[in-house]
């Protein structure tokens, strides 16, 4: 193979545009009937939550009908039991989960939501942890597993009311639990692909060049990993929405006034038997979303693995 | 394999050590001045501090840490200078603390001044009589006095200088004379199954949680066994037929009921099951703590909402584990060998397959515990997730530490029965 | 009992005539295979050799009918002992493996079940096929197990796959696969994963089996010299086709078709080195199953390609001489007179003064490393420290501009050598110099200056590369690391570098897996260079390429040495490559050197006795070639405590030239023998006595 | 020389169950005139040859043109085969010697032996072809050299004779075979092959032993 120039043809010569490697990327979820599903029930829900930021259909909080009506022309899913109408809360109640953040200074909102920021934490905190410990195993290996099977040991919802206990309700408090919650599988998971990837020889070979070990954990390491990292922080996404509904069911979510969907179910089901429907579409609203992300992320894996192959 | 389990077990230990100082550190000391929780919004800084002395607050918080988790007679046996040991109330059943003083079970009260001595009496019963002279002078010249008073405290009395405390009784707070200066609230300590009296219900936490760990113990363990054949069974047969419409089923069924939040799958059973088919009670009236041994159909949903959680995830575990070895090399071989079908799977495969899924399993436990939160709130049952739910919303922090202390213990233990099944069914690691 | 070519009563045991196999994939259909045809009579051992994705283990997985579930056989039929194959229900098929038809896998590891002992896995083909007794079946395969040499048999039966060695493991599955006595055998290269000398045992108990139990052998295998050991029929794959099938004898004395021929070029003969010979690599690279060519599919790397070959498929034909051939002209076509084409530039070998200037000198370099034991006192630390051994008073110069080839087998201690030079380990005592300076730490411990001088290549070229950065950032970031290069010049320069690796300006922006092996390769090497270093240290970097490209590699290593006058450190596992490539040559057994010189003066007498068996195992792609048989017993000791004395004592064939039987070996330690030449051999048998050998292997052209 | 060394290994089996066309198929393919019928890891069940598709006249009588194609159709191996189970078939040990299999086809008048091991496996099978070969190979047929016959009294020391005087001349032997000389009692012939050698010589040499005259003398 003397001759490395590659015969005409065989490789495209001009490079393809932005657009086009964006949506050849894209199209791996359309390979998926799975994936594709998925995200239809993601979008479905996001825009739904962005309509809602500029209209809605009337205003979420105001108890301006009947109480506890079924589906009609009027209230499309029915009103709950202070006549408020259903449909307006369940789309402002998406703004919460997936679009914005309310900070406790002065009513200031923050743009995206708290599963995703819960979710961008706990990554923040695992990709370092786990890196470390995969990277530099040893003491830092030991001590940080040690550390975090500790928190692992933790049932989830135990630790989420010990830091709802500890710090009261709020945003940010959600945002923290989820990271909490979150970050040791994060970290198991990096330090996983972390201790895979270190036996590569590119990775000899950046220590041969004298690179810190930052540079190799950061720069070398975890590009790699971004793949199953962002699958698993797709499902995480959804796990911290599952999360938010129970604590929301439980009376410890999300404050108010915002609608939560979780609280929602909980006050729906003590009439439940005068109303079914205002229990029913809360919780087919967060059942959908979730399993939606659930769908997503695992059509998505599967593409990826495949293409592997 | 030795060092294997050595490793483990050491490994726990050390996690349980952590776990409890964490929890311990974030209860009592993040959760701020518990005395307002009990005594109300109310009262006085004075009532409070008096109080916090009682409890034994004030002391630094490593022997805080020390008094609840193994104890704190040996501390307070070298101040009364005798053995103290712990003997049942006749009413209740709780166990009291006295001072062991030549065989005799003794305990002193300070009346007007003069100190009675409280003996106990083989029935359970007192007698009281005047103590012997007891005092002690320290340098100072003061006189004072270390024993057991009859609120399970190791005391200090100060001869002729009785502290006024204020003490809780049922019809409220009372201001009492005579009161020692110095407290040290006896308990065994939590590795002694003493985790100090609920704020709650007022009654030592050991008490009240028993039969809730009890029930649910038989709700988890129902699951349990409904879920484990179940979910091997669906999980194998998906695994085997990766790709083909079964096992799209399957996995897509189960990964929805994964997905879906347990209060979500509560309610619509309790819709389908309790009020349009009217099969079962929707609502479960739990009468007493014993009532799903007379009335076990009460059972039904909480463990169909149970199941139908654990049920996907366990199915999907197996699976993936299933597609995984169903392709790996030793499996062509035996193919190839000409081994049955059955056989392939039966003896080659299954047995490499559950090694994996086994120690998720066991990982997964305290996720279950979440899950049983949810559902023993949803249905009203008197379990240990209610428990903990409703001791945390009270601020109950004795309650939430032992609960949660409880759960971290039954995780942890599950995890060690995962890691010993893996070792006993990895012949890589039994035989290293 | 030779037989003609001709029809045979009884028939040949494999018949494949035509055979087509195809994969579905999205959007369509790959043929992996086409039209190959092959018959293997009793007791006849047929081989097919070819590069990697050429499609032979897709014709093995045909012949037994387990291509998955998207693979299909499309034309052609397969006939074992005359009766079609294709087409078959699953359960005839089912009955057939494992009793008539059996199969060896590449990796013993990985086709042996974790979690069963190895007894109760082979039993089962005796119980399941025959219904013979499970105590009847133990008795069985324990014999079988005897059969195939197998210290202590009957206690292998009750172990686990992990706890026994590779080459062991490789005989509990031919022994798995007599058990039932099938008529034809499938290996799918059952000696690639193992060490030579292991190979070498192994092929032998295959030749002897095939002898005894008169079984077909179909044996797949990428090393031409394997197959000439054990084979008498080969057939050439190259993408899909057979091109050329003929007796062993024929393949290599007298190659019709000129991928054969290219083919046999591109290996260094053992013996022949960068001096006296060249090794020509095929230009191009293998069409992917996808993209094949129309017409002959070779056309595009022949060099005798003409119009006719791009229009018409040539078919598999019969010359006169009994060879099977799929080309146009295999008639007119004269290996003797090829050339090699102008774009093939044989490299400059630069001839350094006879000036010895040495650039790195090492004196006894230890490395232990510590383990843990298993035991409870281990876990508590109270037993003492034990140490792995990994390398043992390593003493070694090496002159400016040379190289210094390592051979070994695995466990050798020879990457943790260049581990410790390099600075990814600190070294345990001893002293090693680099320019004067010392580098017995770790890179921690050295200068920037330093870290630069040294750098590496390594094995695998899919590792070797970061998949996330282009080409062009991961050659560019050595020379803006280490500032060697003004920032605005890195991408000149990387593309100069480029093009010295045979590689375009338009490599610069490729993702590496848009990349072949062999160009992963290349520009691994373009990054070690990047920083300019004085020494490089290469870990096998050709093997895991196919022999075309590993030619190219070589080749390219060597013009890059004459163009920079690079020192080398060269590891390889395969002597014919190492005594190709290098200067000077040291073999490593267990962590010692135990002969270091000249490399014609290692490849010749006098030999240290494991030198002599190493040589005299490496399977030679000449059929006609003698070699002497010498065979090691037992497993290499462990590391951990290896043997007093001579490490190598356990095992040496020739401890018995010794008075005593070789008593000093297992208790001192042996002395260095030096010549003039500096060619230093460490054996307690005298340098007279290892003369009178007689030389490994003896050719027609040279005595090796 | 036992059997498993004569016979033919691994030979071509059918299950019972397959077509007594498809086996006939077989048969001519690939010029085998007998084939073993095997059931479950290689048991013998029955032998299939030339002579099981003849059809019984009475049969063939009995049935119209459009029956025998579907008779034959559906003539299963298991239905025409010589069944081990009625004891039609004749097999042999392979650790048996080639003379004992010899007598037995000769016995029998049979073609083929079905060779077994001792659980009835069958290992092989050997043939009138399959003896032919071991004479040829017996008397050194493939290589070339001097093939001599001897005749000599049936007396103790005569074969020592024969082999010291080829010794002694630095001769060695490749092929040898001995019989009763035909019609004539009380003497033997043996067959003597060897190598690299010239009528000439060996007629030197062997014109000398005593009381022995050549038979036959010629180069192969």
């Amino acid at each position: 193979m003397a001759v490395a120039q590659p015969t005409a043809g065989a490789v495209p010569s001009q490079a393809p545009s932005r657009w086009a490697k964006m949506w050849k990327s894209l199209s791996i979820i359309f390979e998926s009937r799975i994936a594709t599903v998925g995200m239809v029930l993601v979008l479905f829900w996001v825009i739904l939550g962005l309509i809602s930021l500029v209209w809605t259909p009337y205003p979420p909080n105001a108890s301006e009908f009947t109480q506890n009506l079924p589906p009609n022309t009027t209230n499309w899913l029915g009103t709950d039991h202070l006549g408020r109408d259903i449909l307006s809360r369940l789309m402002v109640g998406t703004q919460v989960i997936l679009l914005k953040t309310r900070l406790p200074w002065g009513g200031l909102v923050f743009p995206i939501g708290v599963a995703i920021w819960g979710v961008i934490g706990s990554v923040l905190v695992g990709a370092f942890l786990g890196l470390n410990a995969g990277y530099r195993g040893g003491w830092w290996d030991q001590v940080t597993m040690q550390f975090l099977d500790a928190l692992i040991a933790f049932p989830v919802i135990v630790l989420y009311l010990v830091v709802i206990a500890a710090l009261g309700q709020g945003d940010l408090v959600v945002i923290l639990a989820i990271t909490v919650t979150g970050a040791p599988g994060v970290a198991r998971l990096v330090r996983s692909l972390a201790l895979d990837i270190k036996t590569r020889d590119y990775i000899r070979a950046a220590e041969t060049r004298g690179e810190s070990p930052w540079y190799v954990m950061f720069v070398e390491i975890l590009p790699n990993a971004r793949g199953p990292l962002i699958v698993d922080s797709m499902l995480r996404v959804g796990y911290a929405i599952f999360a938010i509904g129970t604590l929301g069911f439980l009376g410890i979510g999300l404050p108010p006034p915002d609608p939560d969907w979780g609280n929602m179910v909980n006050e729906a089901r003590k009439n439940i038997f005068s109303n079914q429907w205002a229990v029913v579409w809360p919780s087919v609203a967060i059942a959908s979303l979730v399993i939606g992300l659930n769908l997503f992320a695992d059509g998505l894996r599967e593409e990826l693995t495949r293409y592997q192959k | 394999m030795a060092r294997f389990i050595i490793r483990s077990l050491v490994s726990t230990f050390i996690t349980l050590i952590i776990v409890s100082v964490a929890l311990f550190l974030l209860l009592e000391v993040g959760s701020g001045d518990i005395t307002v929780k009990i005594l109300g919004v109310f009262s006085t800084p004075e009532q409070r501090a008096s109080y916090r002395n009682q409890l034994g607050l004030d002391d630094p918080v490593y022997l805080r840490y020390i008094d609840w988790l193994i104890g704190n007679e040996w501390r307070a046996e070298r101040q009364v200078g005798f053995d103290l040991v712990t003997a049942p109330n006749p009413q209740t059943g709780e166990d009291t603390w006295w001072a062991d003083v030549d065989g005799q079970l003794i305990r002193w009260s300070l009346e007007e001044g003069e100190l009675m001595k409280l003996v106990r009496q083989e029935d359970g019963s007192t007698v009281a009589s005047l103590a012997d002279a007891v005092w002690t002078t320290d340098e100072g010249g003061q006189e004072s006095f270390w024993g057991v008073d009859d609120k399970n405290n190791a005391v200090k009395w100060v001869r002729g200088e009785g502290a006024e405390v204020w003490v809780l009784t049922k019809a409220g707070l009372r201001k009492e004379g005579d009161g020692p200066q110095d407290y040290i609230p006896l308990r065994k300590g939590l590795i002694r199954g003493d985790a100090g009296k609920s704020l709650q219900y007022g009654r030592p936490v050991s008490v009240t949680l028993w039969p809730r760990v009890r029930n649910t113990l038989v709700l988890a363990g129902v699951a349990f066994l409904v879920v484990m054949p179940l979910a091997l069974i669906f999980g194998i047969i998906a695994g085997i037929n990766e790709g083909k419409p079964i096992d799209r089923f399957i996995s897509v069924t189960s990964l929805g009921a994964t997905a879906t939040p347990e209060f979500v799958t509560g309610i619509f059973l309790i819709l389908i099951f309790g009020i349009w088919l009217q099969w079962l009670p929707a609502v479960a009236i739990f009468t007493s703590a014993d009532a799903i041994f007379e009335n076990p159909a009460l059972l039904a949903l909480p463990v169909l909402t149970l199941t139908a959680v654990e049920l996907g995830y366990v199915i999907r575990m197996t699976r993936a584990s299933m597609v995984e070895v169903m392709g790996s090399p030793y499996i062509r071989t035996a193919i190839l060998k000409g081994m049955p079908y059955w056989r392939v799977v039966a003896r080659h495969a299954v047995r490499n397959a559950l090694m994996a899924p086994i120690t998720i399993i066991m990982l997964h436990v305290n996720w279950l515990i979440g899950g049983v939160v949810v559902v023993e709130t949803i249905f009203g049952y008197p379990g240990l997730g209610k428990y903990i739910f409703d001791a945390a919303i009270f601020g109950d922090v004795n309650a939430v530490e032992a609960a949660a202390m409880l759960t971290v213990i039954i995780a942890v233990l599950t995890r060690i029965l995962g890691d010993l099944a893996y070792t006993f069914l990895n012949p890589r690691i039994r035989y290293a | 009992m030779t037989r003609t070519n001709g029809k045979v009563p009884g028939g040949p045991v494999l018949s494949v005539e035509d055979l087509a196999v195809a994969y579905k994939i999205r959007g369509g259909e790959i043929e992996a295979v086409q039209d190959v045809t092959f018959d293997i009579q009793r007791g006849e051992a047929h081989g097919i050799v070819g590069e990697s994705g050429c499609g032979k283990s897709t014709v093995t997985w045909a012949i037994l009918n387990f291509l998955g579930a998207n693979g299909y056989v499309k034309r052609g039929g397969i006939k074992f002992l005359g009766q079609e194959l294709v087409g078959r229900s699953g359960e005839e098929l089912r009955r057939l493996r494992g009793d008539q038809i059996a199969m060896v896998y590449q990796d013993p590891m990985q086709a042996l079940n974790p979690s069963m002992r190895l007894g109760d896995q082979m039993k089962e083909v005796l119980t399941v096929h025959r219904g013979l007794s499970d105590k009847e079946a133990e008795k069985r395969c324990i014999s079988m197990l005897e059969r195939v040499y197998m210290p202590d048999a009957a206690n292998v039966m009750h172990r686990f796959p992990h706890q026994i060695s590779g080459g062991q493991q490789q005989r509990v599955v031919i022994a798995m696969a007599l058990l039932n006595n099938p008529a034809l055998l499938i290996m799918d290269e059952p000696t690639t994963a193992l060490d030579v000398t292991v190979e070498a045992a192994v092929l032998d108990l295959i030749a002897e089996l095939r002898r005894d139990f008169d079984t077909g052998i179909l044996f797949i295998s990428h090393n031409l010299g394997v197959v000439a050991r054990v084979c008498n029929k080969v057939g050439v794959m190259y993408a899909g086709e057979m091109v050329e099938v003929a007796t062993t004898e024929d393949i290599y004395k007298n190659p019709q078709h000129p991928y054969t021929q290219g083919l046999i070029r591109c290996v260094p003969k053992l013996g022949s080195d960068k001096a006296s010979s060249m090794l020509y690599p095929i230009r191009g690279r293998v069409p992917p199953p996808n993209n094949r060519p129309p017409g002959c599919v070779y056309g595009p790397r022949c060099d005798y390609f003409q119009d006719r070959c791009r229009e018409e498929r040539p078919e598999l034909r019969k010359l006169p001489n009994g060879v099977e051939v799929r080309c146009h002209f295999a008639e007119k076509i004269d290996p003797s007179k090829w050339q090699p084409s102008e774009d093939i530039l044989p490299p400059k070998v630069r001839q350094n003064g006879d000036k010895e200037e040495y650039i790195i000198e090492v004196k006894d370099l230890k490395k232990y490393y510590e383990v843990q034991g298993s035991s409870l006192k281990d876990v508590f630390g109270m037993s003492e420290p034990r140490y792995v051994k990994a390398v043992e008073n390593a003493t070694f110069n090496v002159p400016k501009g040379k190289t210094l080839g390592i051979v070994g087998e695995s466990g050798c201690g020879k990457s943790t050598l260049i581990k410790t030079i390099i600075g990814l380990e600190d070294s345990t005592s001893g002293d090693a110099e680099f320019l004067g300076l010392d580098i017995t730490g770790d890179l921690t411990t050295r200068t920037e200056q330093l870290i630069q001088e040294l750098q590496m290549v390594f094995q695998n070229p899919d590792s070797t590369m970061n998949p996330s950065y282009t080409v062009g950032q991961q050659i560019g970031r050595p020379m803006l690391r280490f500032g060697t290069v003004p920032k605005g010049e890195v991408r000149n320069e990387v593309i100069k570098l480029l093009n010295l690796m045979r590689l375009g300006a338009n490599y610069y922006d490729r993702l590496p897996r848009q990349l072949s092996g062999g160009e992963k390769q290349r520009v691994g090497i373009a990054r070690a260079l990047a920083s300019r270093p004085d020494l490089v240290l290469c870990d096998e970097p050709v093997s895991a390429l196919d022999v075309s490209v590993q030619a190219a590699v070589l080749n390219l290593l060597l013009e890059v040495q004459a163009e920079y006058g690079t020192t080398m450190i060269f590891i390889a596992h395969d002597l014919s490559v190492v005594r190709f490539f290098s200067d000077y040559v040291a073999v490593m057994y267990l962590g010692q050197i135990m002969e270091i010189g000249p490399a014609d003066a290692i490849y010749a007498l006098p030999y240290h006795p494991y030198t002599e068996a190493l040589l005299s195992a490496v399977p030679i792609p000449d059929p006609s070639a003698k070699q002497k048989r010498i065979r090691l017993e037992g497993t290499v000791p462990s590391a951990i405590s290896p043997p007093q004395g001579c490490r190598f004592n356990t095992r040496c064939p020739r401890r018995q030239l010794l008075p005593d039987g070789g008593k000093i070996c297992e208790t001192e330690t042996p002395p260095w023998q030096e010549d003039e030449r500096g060619h230093r051999i460490f054996c307690h048998i005298p340098r007279e006595t290892l003369l009178t050998f007689e030389p490994v292997i003896q050719t027609k052209e040279r005595a090796v | 020389m036992l059997v498993k060394d004569v016979m033919t290994r691994h030979p071509i089996m059918v299950p019972p169950e397959m077509s007594a066309a498809e086996a006939q198929h077989i048969m001519t393919e690939n010029l085998v005139r007998h084939l073993p019928v095997v059931g479950d890891g290689k048991k013998l069940v029955g032998l299939v040859t030339n002579q099981c598709f003849a059809m019984k006249p009475d049969t063939m009588i009995s049935l119209s043109v459009w029956e025998i194609t579907r008779y034959l159709s559906n003539l299963k191996v298991q239905k025409i085969m010589l069944s081990v189970k009625e004891g039609k078939v004749y097999t042999i040990n392979f650790g048996k010697t080639v003379e004992q299999a010899a007598r037995i086809m000769t016995e029998h008048k049979i073609g083929c032996l079905p060779v077994v091991d001792d659980d009835g496996v069958v290992v092989g099978i050997l043939s009138e072809i399959d003896l032919l070969r071991s004479l040829q190979e017996m008397l050194g047929l493939p290589t070339k050299g001097v093939r001599v016959t001897m005749r000599m009294p049936n007396k103790k020391g005569q074969f020592a004779a024969l082999t010291g005087a080829l010794a002694q001349n630095d001769l060695g032997v490749m092929g040898i075979g001995s019989f009763p000389t035909p019609r004539q009692p009380g003497y033997y012939d043996i067959v003597v092959k060897i190598p690299e050698v010239s009528i000439e010589q060996v007629r030197d040499i062997l014109s000398q032993v005593p009381e022995q005259e050549i038979v036959d003398i010629h180069e192969e």
